[in-house]
């Protein structure tokens, strides 16, 4: 308990992640990468939400796939600063 | 990109044979997964597979780490193709040797389902007009 | 001996790909078995394999009509081969393309079964003295 | 009942088949094919159980896989004159 409230203490109020985005996603907003900042212990439902509020609340739904550093990622996923979260429109691989 | 799994040239499916095969696995299995003209989909000519190739190399990486849990004795290989793939050629590999031929068959197919469900991968068909669109199966 | 099903030539598993490719079939399913250095085996150095040949090709075109009947959209092809199988080099292949890959593993593994069960063929161990021995599975 | 009557009467007393043997059976006795004359409505079982009484009695069991006219069958398979019965040992395809 300790230690994580000292880590509570310093960590920091507000978090950059780096939010990239993949093929139809990307082609509707037209870029496929941009930095989101969000309030510390935010999740990557939270950064959905904050993308959504611009001109990605008609390209990417509520839930979408997403990935965090490069594994998949439910939404309730917590973020740390510098973190990678990826938006993937449904896998069509193979 | 990872040169093992991801590849914008035409997939190789004897060296991926080779490259599983030895001479105490006595089944070997490959899967060609390629283009296909659906019936409902017009004259598509080619099909664009665009990957977060980071993630695809790593995801491919995890997958087979797996796999080789599941059938330590198989040797495995895999390959996803990238960027124009026309009609006909294939945008995936999965081959697979094992002593017996059920850990074979068992250990490519669980790596095409693995693949299929969990690689970032995505796909524009391409019409003969060169229109284009976005395939979510 | 039929040029279709039985062979004494090495078998060309590209051949086989290419004849049961079709741009409407987007799976394809490979299988090769080979000749196996088995941990009981001592040196074997080849397998003789030796066939009732008229019944083995009615066999194998019963074994794919039946398969037919199964999986009616596939593309099915079948090889076994004759004669002197040197370690590490293919005696049977069978390949199988589907518009879907279940079809096409299904399919695939179900005639190696039954041509495992099925097909009167017999197999001579060669050793490196020059010994033979019936090898019964 | 009729038809099969007339069948019955109008059929040979005895019966030829050829009996094809092969691998290891035929290596073992140094031919692979004979001819044997049965009885009128001989079985498989028949002809495995003449072929015993020779030299194969050592070498056939008394139940082998068996085919008639190039495709299994069981002991209890009726022969017709002219029939080709062949002998396997266990199958090793593959």
């Amino acid at each position: 308990m300790q230690a994580s409230e000292h880590r509570a203490a310093a960590a920091p109020a507000t978090i950059s992640v780096t939010c990239r985005l993949f093929a139809r996603y990307a082609e509707a907003l037209g870029r496929d990468e941009l930095q989101l900042d969000l309030a510390a212990g935010a999740t990557v439902a939270d950064a959905v939400h904050e993308l959504r509020r611009g001109a990605a609340g008609g390209v990417v739904p509520e839930r979408p796939l997403a990935a965090v550093n490069r594994e998949h990622a439910a939404p309730d996923t917590p973020l740390r600063d510098g973190d990678e979260v990826a938006l993937l429109p449904p896998l069509a691989g193979g | 990109m990872s040169v093992e799994y991801l590849t914008r040239e035409p997939i190789d499916a004897e060296r991926l044979l080779r490259e599983v095969g030895d001479d105490g696995r006595g089944g070997a299995v490959l899967f060609l997964g390629s283009v296909r003209r659906g019936e409902e989909d017009g004259p598509v000519v080619a099909i664009d597979y665009e990957a977060y190739e980071e993630m695809a190399a790593a995801e491919f990486e995890r997958i087979v780490a797996q796999a080789r849990e599941q059938w330590p004795e198989a040797g495995l290989a895999v390959r996803h193709r990238l960027g124009a793939v026309p009609l006909g050629e294939a945008s995936i590999a999965v081959a697979a040797a094992a002593p017996h031929r059920t850990e074979a068959f068992a250990a490519c197919s669980w790596i095409v389902d693995q693949a299929k469900h969990r690689l970032p991968v995505w796909k524009k068909e391409r019409f003969e007009d060169g229109a284009t669109r976005w395939r979510e199966d």
